[in-house]
């Protein structure tokens, strides 16, 4: 090969780097592993993590995976496959997608989904850019965002839009939930959206209906945050009020994605049709061969940045299209029934969760209706008690002294279908231990 | 064979039972929460989902299956041990919010990921939050945007690129809130260093380059650029998209870079999977280091800890709702430590003499290769121009007929500056045979062209659909299936 | 497309690096021990093994891919979660001669499939070592031939077979040193009673049935039958391979049998892979137990220990040299404990059904179904003799074409006695589209069988190869490959 | 569906079984669980016997599996197929078997392979049928099996081919391999074949050239039983004395197959061509189709069991593919030179096992030339030992009193590469620490 391209040894060929610029020697990584070693190192590692029992939701959730949910996502004809661009050599990849926009279509109760975006956190940042380029109604570069949606959504959102000089404003909580008065107080005045979690981040159910309508009264979109799991079970934003939310947002992690330590997951998104055009992300769409035969195609790419450049609707290239086929593999496999039995057993473990920290001296739950997430008060700091359990390989929940301390010493508790009676009672049992060791101490 | 969507393989009630509970108790929900109707999802069973997805996959090609040459990609193999230990129980069922005490092994996993990223980029500090490479050029773009806010310089808003730049540069900078500026390339491929002096100014925040470039040979200039575009007071963005070509090789710090970001998916092998997940990584030299997206992975004696805004105040904050693709970080520290130093220096050994011999090769055979003077890099450009103009046979032409002889279309139509181009990227997993091949089939597609055109007009055929009418796709939108009746 | 053959793909010298370890020292052995020339293993990197066998994978029909009614073998779905589960470290890593104390999860594992299968086949003990069916029927008659001898019985070296026998049942007998006699089955499908009246005597050692038959019905005399074989002495062997059909609805130990084996690959849905493996178990009434073949697992207190000759001084020893298909017997195991009792019954239920619906279809069609006044078992035989005789195309001819369709062929020409035979069997795991489509696709080749004969003689077409040569294959014989030179 | 079929309910479809026979009850087996439930159970049943460091060898040896190797085996196209009955529809099957029987031809230095047997034991078993009745010089039903011999093989084969009236009768050892002497003794004697095992079930090396030729010279064949692991080094039957051995047979298990409890594995077995048509088992040949197109398929059906049913070379049917899938991508992957290394790090191994042990007081290794297996004397009985080390979770080896009382109270061990140095100090340390607490009680 050297002599075809009239070089004495592969030194030559990086010639054209400055000398001043190449190493001509690199170790400053390791010595490379065979893989037995580097098997062995990595299981030593992932021991060490393994075991705990956890009761941690705040927008990762642990639900059953059947196996061939990843049996079949990572064959190598999925897995090492790059995004469409040719669509004859890519109509597997291309009508998964297909088949997932379908899915999350009818989920959410809108008309058009997205191939996905890094996750629910952006998800929403994008949202919130697509509103106010896609809002005709309003002028505004400013969005309401409940302080019922995820705090580190709007962190992440916060940081994404201020560069092009959006801003957030926070709406509230009354009671739990997003503060319905306080909207109302803001009648008149322009903002391109509103945005709303259902449920909540506390787990708790807004009045969507209202709050919808009242956006939309006002000129403003309606941009909304679901846990698509607990769309089996709840009313989808396309339902939401007199018109249906306009678009909805998310972390698609819950469906058949393991929580995996925060990532990869992946953020959906779904529009109505009218606004299609201000949607960030690669669509597929199906249409037909020169032989008319039906086909898939990414398509309304007039969008993206590779054609449209610093014109584009995002700057988002790869997204997370494994995770995608993988969660279009999961829906297929529970379907709706599956799905909503995953759903009312989380919600139904919670509940016995809530019941069993609620009746354990200084705890009490605090909101009543909840989907499978839901608030405890503690007499006492929250910190200390998540450590103690902890070290027991339990994980308590999410502490929310830091983003809500309206709540109190609150902790965030999550009992997914995964957590079985025992787990319960076991977690009840060690947190009334620890307690009690506390008050000794 | 085409496989039927799989709503058309529904027939209602039917479940694969076991994957859900056993009929749970009605929710205590007031009614006006619920769902009326019961979302459309396929009802099947787990042998239909089965054959479905395995038949669909198979309709695609993919790096395990053909040679893919995709320029700019990077699609090499992707080593199944790095998904499998990924995978393990240990890391795929950890909990975000585990407590760092519970993720010990994976902070320690992250830390010398970390470590090994100063490495290769010479870079001072890295953060592996950000998703993808935009992401990562998002991230890079706002740390130069607070690094000037932080100095009280607010008019620095404009990003100098390059005309041959990925379409994500611009678009980043759209993002940051920032306008592109874009500058020309010379005819021997390096950036034109008189427009570069007029473009900078008082106004410039920064440039974004690949080096080597998307036209793939390497910046000569770099030297001097940085010194251009540092001495207006701007910093240098590396977009490391095509940091296979240089590893263990050159260090962007050692060119002058401020910040940088990798695509781990491409140099660091992990899945591309039909378009992600992927990891942009970030690294800044010490000027940065405070504005780096959090959380970080920092040491703590001999523990691994979280560092975050509070130990970051000045950070850009959070690009991810947790900590980025923790996954696919884990993938790519497996496939680094299988490499090891010289693993590396083999990778840019192999990707250059792979993409040179083709190049050579291809030139030989009376390509029109783009910079032919020029070393490629781990890619090169050839362009059709002259047989478009003598047959009508044009880049796309040529791609949709590679597809009929097995292989996979290069990068089509990008750079945007060379006319009927493909930017060929045959990676270093690739064996000489597979180039030998691939070569051929441009050869004979190059025959056919004169000898029988309408023939390669009419690839591929051998594929699960012909050419797509896109027209259609976009003005007739079928984005979601329903069913007839609808 | 074809994909040569892996060794021409070799190149000298080229190794999938990090599989094995760097240079060890040179053995102290002595020359005359060591091998002159290096083996001639392919010479590839990790990416072109990949490919290589992925895209073979892709030249096969299997159960994930394609409807697979092949007679007899119950192709049925195989969860992907038993592999998963069977894989564990604890389990796949377990040294086949690590303590018992390091092995009590896997003996419980056993013990509780000795139990589960006890109750599907109403027997009193099982041995779980026997690595196929067809040494489940070589164990079964052993111990048959072993209790003879124990009563001194020693002339018993006849074993009774139907002539629709599988092939494993006469050769089986051979292989224990028995004579296999046939007998005739009645035009109903069933045995005729008056031969076996004939056939017995002071030679039988026992018969050898499957019921349901591999005629697809159900043996309603087995009572009789085994009335007949007992009052000559002899015992009653049940082939398990069509297990399915009963499964949760009649006892095998209930129709008089004294022994039994079952093909966990068959009824209990482990892989078929291509060829194997496979398990097959065999069951005893307590006459036989003493003669099972070791280990058993068997139950101390709350401990599980391996039963070896040591307890069984009248077995008939070991099968294997460790304890038969250890992982099989794992998947098998989860897949029992994932269907449960009321799974079971739908399995026998859902397999019934779908068999019966297909041969009425079938029939109302106009096809010769061998049995028209019989149930179908989970499975049935339709007969092209008519066809064959009106037009030529024969029962490969349809096996062929169906190809053509994305079907996978029929058992075709077994059993023997049916001229022209499509054995068919849908399993209880697919769909009424999937049976409709079938049942479509018979139809139309043999109307196209008439119509257009060549076409379907010339099938298959859209197979990797087309019909091959099996007589070359036979008489020029290439078994391995050697470089051209060679 | 019922309507079609005619019948009211799926009851009915079990009219023709005699009510005397039929069940409407089956609870007899436990009640169905989910995924989830299983997924529990069997990974706290499996880690229940994870965590041991074996250093038993005896015909199952734990080596690095490449992840590519399984991660292909069990795509579904390839777990999921049948035999390759039809083969237009199997290529991958076929193809796949072909390249296996080339690789084990080229490995064994002899002909034909056949597309695997059950397992090391069966397929010493089938040998020994196949030499009675493939050899024409010989009239006889008795066949030398030497000591050396894997002892489960002898005692498996012995009770497969009693049934037909074959007798395995024992050759001797004579310090630790088989003796010559012993065989010479027998010279001008009938037997169908001698059988020999290279390296030895202990680890030593046979004199294989002078054994066969003196088995030849008697108008025997012979049947080498040897390890495919180390024929990556070790001389090849075909190689054997003047002529070769006529048939080679054993376990396929160190060839990309988890140690996995004894099984699935695969018994391999490859012969002269001369003798082909006596070989058990499928064979794959390469042909043309009707185009000429090269095409595989099985061929010489006529010596199996669905042929020629009672007159079969063998009952085998069901055999064990999916492992031959798997050892033919190990073999790929590993190459001649990465099975070379293989071979060489374990000897390299055990020789370091050997002499850490042998260091111990009361320890000696007995046999100074052998492979990657080794026999270790003690000055006390074995089993107390082997019990303490496996509360340990370290696995001893294996103890030789019962199948070899001559060698003392013996152990064999074998230190693969998977045994790092320290594993073995480990073990080491751990026996001399153990046979210190004996000598103290
Ligand atoms: C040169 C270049 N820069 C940036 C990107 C964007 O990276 P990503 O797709 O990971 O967002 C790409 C990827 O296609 C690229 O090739
Ligand atoms: C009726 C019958 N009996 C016995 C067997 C032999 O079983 P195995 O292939 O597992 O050895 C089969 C398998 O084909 C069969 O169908």
């Amino acid at each position: 090969m050297l002599r075809v391209i009239g070089v004495d040894d592969t030194e030559q060929l990086f010639d054209e780097i400055p000398a001043a610029l190449r190493i001509d020697k690199f170790d400053a990584v390791p010595a490379g592993l065979g893989e037995a070693d580097v098997t062995r190192l990595m299981r030593a590692r992932a021991a060490q993590d393994e075991g705990t029992v956890s009761f941690i939701g705040a927008g990762a959730y642990e639900h059953h995976i059947p196996a061939v949910v990843w049996d079949i996502a990572t064959r190598g004809e999925f897995y090492s496959a790059y995004t469409p661009y040719q669509a004859e050599a890519s109509q597997g990849t291309l009508q998964v997608i297909y088949e997932y926009q379908s899915m999350m279509a009818s989920l959410t109760g809108l008309d058009v989904s997205n191939a996905s975006l890094y996750d629910g956190a952006t998800a929403f940042a994008e949202a919130c850019l697509m509103a106010v380029r896609g809002n005709r109604r309003s002028k505004s570069r400013q969005i309401l965002v409940s302080r019922s949606v995820h705090p580190l959504y709007r962190a992440v959102a916060r940081g994404i839009v201020a560069g092009q000089g959006i801003e957030l404003v926070e709406l509230p909580l009354g009671d739990g939930r997003t503060d319905v008065a306080a909207l109302e107080a803001l009648d008149g005045q322009d903002f391109a959206a509103v945005c709303l979690q259902q449920p909540t981040f506390i787990g708790t159910l807004d009045d969507v209906d209202t709050l919808t309508d009242r956006a939309h009264a006002n000129g403003r979109f309606v941009i909304a945050i679901c846990n698509p799991t607990s769309l089996a079970i709840l009313r989808p934003p396309g339902d939401w009020g007199e018109q249906g939310a306009d678009i909805a947002c998310g972390e698609g992690q819950p469906l058949g994605i393991p929580v995996s330590g925060g990532g990869p997951y992946f953020g959906y998104m779904v529009c109505r049709s009218a606004i299609v055009r201000q949607m960030p992300g690669r669509i597929v769409g199906r249409t037909v061969d020169v032989d008319g035969k039906p086909g898939f195609t990414l398509t309304l790419q007039a969008r993206e940045q590779h054609i449209r450049r610093s014109k584009a609707t995002s700057n988002i290239c790869t997204n997370q299209g494994l995770m995608v086929t993988a969660a279009t593999i999961y829906l297929s496999v529970l379907g709706s029934e599956g799905l909503r039995r995953t759903a009312l057993q989380c919600h139904a473990n919670t509940r016995r969760l809530a019941g069993a920290l609620g009746a354990i001296d200084g705890v009490s739950v605090v909101f009543d209706e909840f989907f499978h997430e839901a608030v405890v008060q503690f007499d006492r700091p929250v910190a200390p008690l998540i450590a103690a359990l902890a070290e027991q390989n339990i994980l308590a929940g999410y502490d929310l002294a830091a983003d809500y301390p309206e709540l109190g010493q609150a902790l965030l508790v999550c009992a997914t279908e995964m957590r079985s009676a025992a787990d319960i009672d076991a977690y009840a049992a060690a947190l009334q231990s620890v307690m009690h060791d506390s008050e000794a101490a | 064979m085409s496989e039927p969507v799989i709503f058309e393989l529904s027939a209602p009630g039917r479940r694969a039972p076991g994957h859900a509970p056993a009929q749970p108790p009605a929710p205590s929900l007031s009614a006006k929460w619920l769902r009326r109707e019961a979302p459309r999802l396929p009802e099947v069973s787990e042998l239909q989902v089965v054959r479905h997805f395995t038949r669909l996959s198979q309709l695609n090609f993919s790096i395990d299956t053909q040679f893919y040459p995709l320029g700019s990609c990077t699609m090499k193999y992707n080593p199944k041990v790095c998904n499998r230990l990924a995978m393990l129980p240990g890391f795929a069922e950890r909990h975000p919010f585990s407590p760092a005490g519970n993720a010990q092994g994976y902070l320690e996993c992250m830390f010398e990921l970390q470590e090994m990223l100063k490495a290769v980029t010479g870079m001072q500090a890295i953060s592996l939050t950000p998703m993808a490479g935009a992401q990562g050029e998002f991230a890079g773009v706002a740390m130069i945007r607070a690094y000037h806010e932080a100095r009280g310089d607010h008019e620095r808003l404009e990003i100098i690129v390059p005309d041959a730049a990925h379409g994500t540069n611009p678009a980043t900078a759209t993002m940051c809130g920032c306008s592109a500026i874009e500058i020309p390339t010379r005819p021997d491929g390096d950036v034109d260093l008189d427009a570069l002096r007029q473009a900078v100014g008082p106004r410039t925040a920064g440039i974004m380059l690949t080096n080597p470039s998307t036209l793939g040979v390497f910046e000569r200039q770099i030297t001097e650029i940085a010194g251009i575009v540092h001495a207006a007071g701007g910093l240098l963005y590396y977009d490391g998209a095509n940091l296979n070509a240089i590893l263990g090789r050159a260090l962007p710090a050692d060119m002058g870079f401020d910040v940088i970001h990798i695509n781990l998916h491409k140099t660091f092998s992990t899945p591309h999977g039909g378009g992600g997940p992927g990891s942009g990584v970030v690294g800044v030299n010490a000027r940065l280091e405070p504005f780096l997206p959090v959380p970080v992975v920092g040491r703590d004696g001999d523990r691994f800890v979280w560092l975050t805004e509070v130990d970051r105040p000045q950070s850009i904050g959070r690009l991810s709702t947790f900590m980025g693709n923790a996954g696919i970080l884990l993938r790519a520290y497996v496939y680094m430590r299988l490499l090891g130093a010289q693993g590396m220096r083999r990778v840019s050994e192999f990707a250059t003499l792979n993409a040179n011999y083709l190049m050579r090769r291809l030139a030989a055979a009376g390509f029109d290769v783009a910079f032919p003077e020029r070393r490629a890099s781990h890619e090169f450009i050839i362009s059709l121009r002259r047989t478009a103009r003598d047959t009508g046979i044009n880049a796309m032409d040529f791609a949709k007929a590679l597809l009929d002889h097995g292989v996979h279309a290069p990068t089509t139509y990008f750079p945007l500056l060379v006319p009927e181009c493909l930017l060929i990227e045959p990676t270093e997993t690739e064996s000489r045979q597979e180039l030998d091949a691939f070569a051929a089939a441009l050869i004979e597609i190059r025959d056919q062209a004169h000898s029988d055109p309408d023939a390669i007009k009419a690839a591929p055929v051998t594929t699960p659909v012909r050419r797509l009418d896109d027209v259609r796709a976009a003005r007739q939108l079928d984005l979601a299936w329903r069913p007839a009746a609808e």
